[in-house]
């Protein structure tokens, strides 16, 4: 029998997914490397002098409270982040649920935030963020007889002014969701309620918000993840300050490895980031499947 | 141009045996149904023959040859799937075309093509449509393209996979009927896969009745209608459903009677099994519908069964009565003009001869006919 | 059935959606308005609303302006721009013909370890980057493949081809596989079906999966800034120079800003009706 | 409990000219009837159902419980039951909180609720599965647990959108009997709205045959059967369809005789027949046969037989049915089965007069005898 004849062979399908699977591997490679040097005291100006020292980096960093503030930074900043995406995505969401006119421009407009590169949309914050009167928002502000504020550089206000701009950039993301959510829920549940006498606020807590779940569980695995290892627009906006006041794990990982040059150092904020990262895509996966299922 | 024999074949779906020890025999040129309820296996033994699905062991023949291990392209059937498998990027002309262009071995010329397209198109009068796309088809329209994508072909069988489920019911007849006058100009062996009983009926030639898996019997439309090998061969057959009832069979004076509710009926023709000897023992009586006789009043014959009037519909032609005897729901054929109320009491007595006796516990067919 | 409350409802929605589409769409405008401002009226304290437009900002950011300082006069920004399209077409290539294949193969046939393998690919996703960037940038370094097209193509991989492939397995997926089986019943092998049935059935799928992987490239910024150098700088590491220690090019910046922007938001409206599936990694059909 | 009137409701979709749903529709359901709306689907019949429902307003006209005009109440406020298509499950939450959701929006007492959930579930044999979710349930078990929330008020009306649409042939037989058994017991007024003549026949006490938002005729099943106003209903009850066939008129000595195109005389009327109407007749009209009731024999008896000569023959169980070509027609005949007919066998057919409908060929309304 001719060997092309035949059905699809057992180790095709490897075949076919063996080139992506190789250039992944190249990537896990560094991954593992990374991994390793966690445990040496490798430094960028002094390549061949790599020494393993096993646990001591971890033992200086986790007793550094440099750590423990970038920690909850971190935390602080993915946790209000999404609070305020998902509230404000549901109620927007929820308002553009209507036909009416313009509807349709509206929802195209919300993509635009989205699509600009995250740097970019932090740069043009930070013009408006500019402190003084020079600001647009300060002297918008200075209408309302509100006294300029520092916005980016004041040590409260920085993180803030950050998690603002996370919004701007990310609250499309889940209004869309819950958009695309809103729309796909069946109608004849919301006609039997309407028969079956249900009043809006009723329907909205034991049918919408359940039936949304999959949505919203989304929502906050995309978004927190995604603000945990937030990069460009704090490394565009403060890069760090002021005083490390915006410094989160990812931030202070690039600092460490490539200005202090302590790879060792920078890999061991990297990992703990990764296993919070790999933890909660983990869990909210899990979740989502079963949100689904429901 | 082709028989096709089954032999032995087992498939799995994970722990599922979906089909089980399949022995079949389809003759050349036959219009063969497979009929079964969802999940019987019936599309899975369609597509072990074309290829689709690979076979976990036993044998499938062609003329003959094992084509067990042969890629579909290779086999020379046309197949018909249940959603039409149409081509959603070609227009209907170049999706019938298709299977001319895809095939290695024969080359055709581009004239040769749109020939053998135009006619089949005619043929099924859908030549109006050979521009459009899939999308733009009536569900009607959409079987039709894909009965001819199959047509186009000559192949040695034709396999078809319900064809007509997703058909309205006015449609639904007419290509019934467009399908049995095809039937005579095709000259192919034709497998059949349908859970309709009406369709199989009317379309085959022989019938498998196909369950879990396993093949309960084969035979012409007479042999599985009025000689089912099975309790549940006669229940897959008939609108109502046969009804089942459960009874008892014991031998009084080299006589045979089935008894009902404590209602003896006297059984003509013979049985297997029982004798004086044995003792008593419990088998289901199989009725149908439309021999069954419902009256207000006892009757004057010895037997009739008691029951409760549940529902009478009435439906222009004919009138089915359904009627609580004991736990159970039996279907009564009437005619349209009869009249019963909800609760009323009713009694029902059939002929001897329209009876079935089928084992309690095997639910095969106790009673030896002469085919 | 028009009352009181539903009156009220609406005017809470109009309110609504008119403050949150001001606060998403005033930057936008603020921005486009400084790109045309002359640097004098940029600065201006209080920031000027009315001012007179002028395309100079443009003009020294891509032709070059002499009134302006002396580096202004070759630009660099066509350079970032020209880079960043060489980069991201070339890593979408790659993504395409890599991904194509392990996500038809993802989608159709079982294989064991299957969804361990799709997951891994997911996994990339939720990854921090500089996890696998620190030590790239160490094996860069040895093999010299800092700012070379080549090692900054490879390392975007990272950010396309999981994304890929998961969307597109999705796609393929979602074509019948009783269409594949017709056209394997009717003569072709499994090559002539994916080619001929399912690559063109995928065909919007494929569309939208390349903008979005090419948007994201567009996008990117960590990768550049540490595996980059000055011969591959692309347009978002670019536009952060505009604010240096010692001057800062507000007006230029802003320009750079809408230049970058404006073919991305192009592409994206393109495929408006994907986007959301893109984002999601197809786990809403949108 | 209640009789539902409507007056000269219309229903439009969209705006000028807009598409007309329903076009002045009048009817009446009388209290505890099961009426059933019949019709081809985009007939209306579904828009009138939702009209009657309040979740559509209506356009034009008015709809009355019980001689009180609803058009202006929200759904809620009729106090009627419904049961969709697609069963419209909370798909969150279980059976029992499905079947307890009309009670507990009207603040029923929690003891209260058990009792009546319990007796609905009971009643459509559902009670094993009260702690399962509708995704978990086959469409048979939904289609129940519709019923049930739909029972375990009183209400005053029962409104049921195709019902059994979803479920297979057997489930469908049954459901479709314990439906209109559920009327007598419950002895509410139930609408229900089906496109399957069968279903309508064997459930109604009246159908309403609707065809391009008109209402055709209202009846009993037997009565829409036997008796049809005009070729639309002949055609759509019934099964297999009645046929029809386009008849020139002519007068001789004794009556009026039915000639095919090709002037062959099919059928004779009696003498008196359309006496009355006979000067105004159309020269063309258009006949009508159940197949049940077109007779044939393998031998010619009597003048009036015709040779026909069959084209396909299916044995279906307990009927034949015999497709035969009678000149250019095309007839299809109910038979006994069992019989074997084969393609180009001769047949003689006749059409027994007392069986023939007569329809105008341009309006298709029935002309009567």
């Amino acid at each position: 029998m001719m060997k092309s004849m035949r059905m699809p062979g057992r180790y095709l399908p490897y075949l076919l997914s063996l080139p992506a699977m190789l250039a992944l591997i190249g990537i896990m490679y560094p991954f593992f490397l990374g991994v390793y040097y966690t445990l040496t005291n490798y430094t960028l100006t002094r390549p061949d002098q790599i020494e393993f020292i096993g646990l001591r980096n971890y033992a200086q960093i986790f007793s550094d409270w440099v750590f423990w503030r970038a920690l909850l930074t971190t935390f602080v900043y993915a946790w209000a982040a999404v609070a305020l995406e998902l509230g404000l995505g549901l109620a927007v969401a929820l308002m553009l649920n209507h036909p009416f006119r313009g509807v349709q421009i509206l929802r195209s407009l919300l993509i635009v935030p989205m699509m600009i590169p995250p740097i970019v949309s932090a740069l043009m914050w930070k013009v408006i963020f500019l402190p003084t009167r020079q600001g647009v928002l300060n002297y918008l502000l200075g209408f309302l007889g509100i006294s300029p504020i520092a916005w980016l550089g004041g040590s409260y206000t920085a993180l803030v002014s950050l998690i603002l701009i996370d919004v701007w950039i990310f609250s499309p993301f889940a209004i869309l969701i819950l958009l695309a959510g809103l729309q796909s829920l069946p109608k004849e549940p919301y006609e039997a309620a309407m028969v079956d006498g249900a009043s809006g606020w009723f329907v909205f807590r034991r049918l919408t918000l359940p039936m949304l779940s999959p949505c919203i569980v989304l929502i906050i695995l995309f978004r927190l993840i995604d603000s945990l290892k937030v990069f460009d627009v704090i490394y565009a906006t403060t890069k760090g300050g002021p005083a490390g006041a915006t410094t989160t794990l990812h931030i202070q990982s690039y600092f460490e490895a490539i200005r202090w040059f302590k790879m060792g150092h920078g890999m061991v904020y990297a990992l703990v980031l990764w296993i919070m990262c790999y933890l909660f895509s983990r869990v909210l996966t899990r979740l989502w499947t079963r949100a689904l299922m429901r | 141009m082709a028989n096709i024999v089954l032999d032995n074949v087992d498939k799995y779906y994970g722990d599922l045996h979906a089909i089980d020890h399949l022995q079949l025999q389809i003759r050349d040129r036959e219009f063969f149904v497979i009929l079964g309820a969802s999940g019987a296996g019936k599309t899975t033994t369609l597509k072990m023959m074309a290829g689709v699905e690979p076979v976990d062991s036993g044998s499938i023949f062609m003329d003959g040859q094992d084509v067990t291990r042969w890629p579909p392209e290779r086999r020379e059937v046309a197949m018909v799937f249940e959603s039409y498998a149409l081509y959603g990027h070609l227009s209907v002309y170049k999706n019938m075309a298709f299977p001319l262009l895809a095939g290695r071995r024969k080359r055709l010329t581009a004239s040769e093509v749109e020939q053998k397209v135009r006619r089949v198109a005619q043929l099924l009068g859908i030549d109006m449509l050979l521009q459009r796309r899939p999308a733009e088809l009536s569900g009607g329209q959409r079987q039709r393209v894909a009965l001819g994508r199959a047509l186009v072909r000559e192949p040695a069988a034709f396999l078809m996979d319900e064809p007509l489920s997703h058909l309205d019911a006015k449609i639904h007849h007419q290509m019934r009927s467009e399908l049995r006058q095809l039937r005579e100009c095709m000259g192919s062996t034709i497998v059949y896969v349908t859970h309709d009983y009406g369709e199989a009926l009317a379309l085959g030639d022989r019938i498998a009745i196909l369950h879990e898996g396993k093949i309960m019997q084969v035979g012409t439309p007479g042999e599985v209608f009025h000689h089912p090998a099975t309790r549940l061969v006669a229940e897959s057959l008939g609108d109502p459903p046969m009804n089942v009832l459960p009874g008892r069979i014991c031998c009084q004076d080299g006589r045979t009677f089935v008894e009902i509710q404590g209602q003896p009926l006297r059984v003509s023709g013979a049985v297997e099994g029982p004798s004086a000897a044995t003792p008593p023992r419990q088998v289901d009586v199989g009725i149908r519908a439309q021999h069954i006789r419902a009256t207000q009043a006892p009757s004057s014959r010895p037997f009739h069964l008691p029951g409760q009037v549940y529902v009478h519909e009435v439906l222009g032609d004919e009138g089915l009565l359904t009627v609580t005897v004991g736990p159970q729901h039996v279907m009564v054929l009437t005619s349209p003009e009869e009249r019963f109320t909800p609760d009323e009491r009713v009694y029902l007595s059939w002929e001897a001869e329209a009876m079935h006796l089928f084992c309690g516990q095997t639910g095969k067919n106790l009673q030896s006919h002469s085919v | 059935m028009k009352d009181g409350t539903g009156k009220l409802r609406s005017a809470v929605r109009v309110v609504g959606l008119g403050l949150y589409f001001a606060f998403a769409m005033a930057p936008i405008v603020w921005i486009l308005m400084m790109s045309f401002k002359n640097p004098g009226d940029v600065i201006a304290t209080p920031p000027k609303f009315i001012f007179s437009p002028t395309l100079d900002n443009y003009k020294a950011i891509t032709v070059g302006l002499e009134s302006y300082s002396s580096e202004s006069l070759r630009p660099d920004f066509p350079k970032y721009f020209l880079n960043t399209l060489i980069i991201a077409s070339a890593t979408v290539a790659v993504s395409l013909v890599l991904g194509t294949f392990a996500a038809y193969s993802l989608a159709r046939f079982s294989f064991p370890m299957k969804e361990d393998i799709a997951f891994t690919f997911l996994s990339f996703r939720f990854a921090p980057e500089l996890m696998v960037i620190l030590p790239l940038y160490v094996i860069f370094q040895k093999c010299h493949l800092i700012d070379s097209f080549a090692g900054l193509t490879l390392a975007y991989q990272l950010v396309t081809l999981p994304f890929l492939i998961w969307v597109l397995r999705g796609f393929f997926e979602e074509i019948p596989k009783e269409i594949e089986q017709a056209a394997r019943v009717d003569g072709c092998t499994w090559w002539g079906v994916f080619c001929r049935i399912s690559l063109p059935l995928v065909k919007p799928g494929i569309a939208a999966v390349v903008i979005l992987s090419f948007i994201f490239a567009w996008n990117n910024f960590i990768f550049a800034m540490i595996l980059g150098g000055e011969r591959t700088q692309p347009i978002t590491l670019g536009i952060l120079g505009f604010i240096g220690y010692e001057r800062v090019l507000w007006g230029q910046m802003a320009a750079a800003t809408i230049i970058c922007a404006v073919p991305e938001l192009v592409l994206a409206f393109v495929i408006q009706k994907y986007i959301i599936r893109g984002l999601t990694f197809g786990a809403v059909k949108g | 409990m209640a009789q539902i009137v409507l007056e000269n409701v219309s229903k439009v979709y969209g705006k000028n000219p807009g598409v007309l749903a329903v076009d002045r529709m009048s009817l009446t359901v009388r209290d505890q009837e099961f009426l059933v709306l019949l019709g081809p689907s985009g007939c209306g019949k579904t828009s009138t159902l939702r009209m009657i429902a309040g979740l559509e307003p209506v356009s034009g006209g008015a709809i009355y419980f019980d001689g009180r005009c609803v058009n202006d109440l929200a759904p809620r406020q009729r106090d009627i039951a419904m049961a969709f298509e697609n069963y419209a499950l909370y798909p969150t939450l279980t059976v029992w909180e499905n079947i307890a959701f009309p009670l507990r929006t009207r603040s029923a007492r929690p003891e209260q609720i058990r009792g009546k959930v319990q007796w609905a579930a009971e009643a459509l044999q559902i009670h094993d599965i009260l702690d399962k979710r509708p995704g978990e349930l086959s469409g048979g078990q939904q289609q129940r647990v519709s019923l049930a929330r739909a029972i375990v008020r009183a209400p005053q009306a029962f409104l049921l959108d195709e019902p059994l649409s979803h479920l297979d042939t057997r489930q469908r037989r049954i459901m479709r009997a314990q439906i209109k058994r559920l009327n007598a017991d419950l002895k509410t007024t139930m609408i229900c709205v089906t496109h399957d003549q069968k279903e309508a026949m064997a459930m109604a006490d009246r159908v309403a045959v609707m065809h391009n938002g008109a209402l055709l005729q209202v009846g009993s099943p037997l009565e829409i059967f036997n008796d049809p106003v005009n070729e639309f209903v002949a055609g759509f009850i019934g099964e297999p369809a009645m046929n029809f066939a386009d008849v020139e008129v002519q007068r001789d000595r004794q009556g009026l005789v039915l000639r095919t195109k090709e002037g062959t005389g099919v059928a004779r009327l009696s003498p008196g027949d359309m006496e009355g109407q006979a000067p105004a007749l159309p020269a063309t009209l258009r006949m009508g046969i159940r197949p049940r009731h077109v007779r044939f024999t393998a031998v010619p008896a009597s003048e009036d037989h015709l040779r026909a000569q069959v084209r396909t023959y299916e044995s279906v169980g307990e009927r034949g049915i015999l497709t035969v070509d009678l000149e250019a027609q095309r007839w299809r005949i109910l038979t006994k089965p069992d019989q074997s007919y084969r393609k180009g066998d001769l047949l003689w057919i006749q059409f027994p007069r007392e069986h023939i409908y007569l329809f105008s060929r341009e309006t298709g309304q029935r002309l009567r005898r």
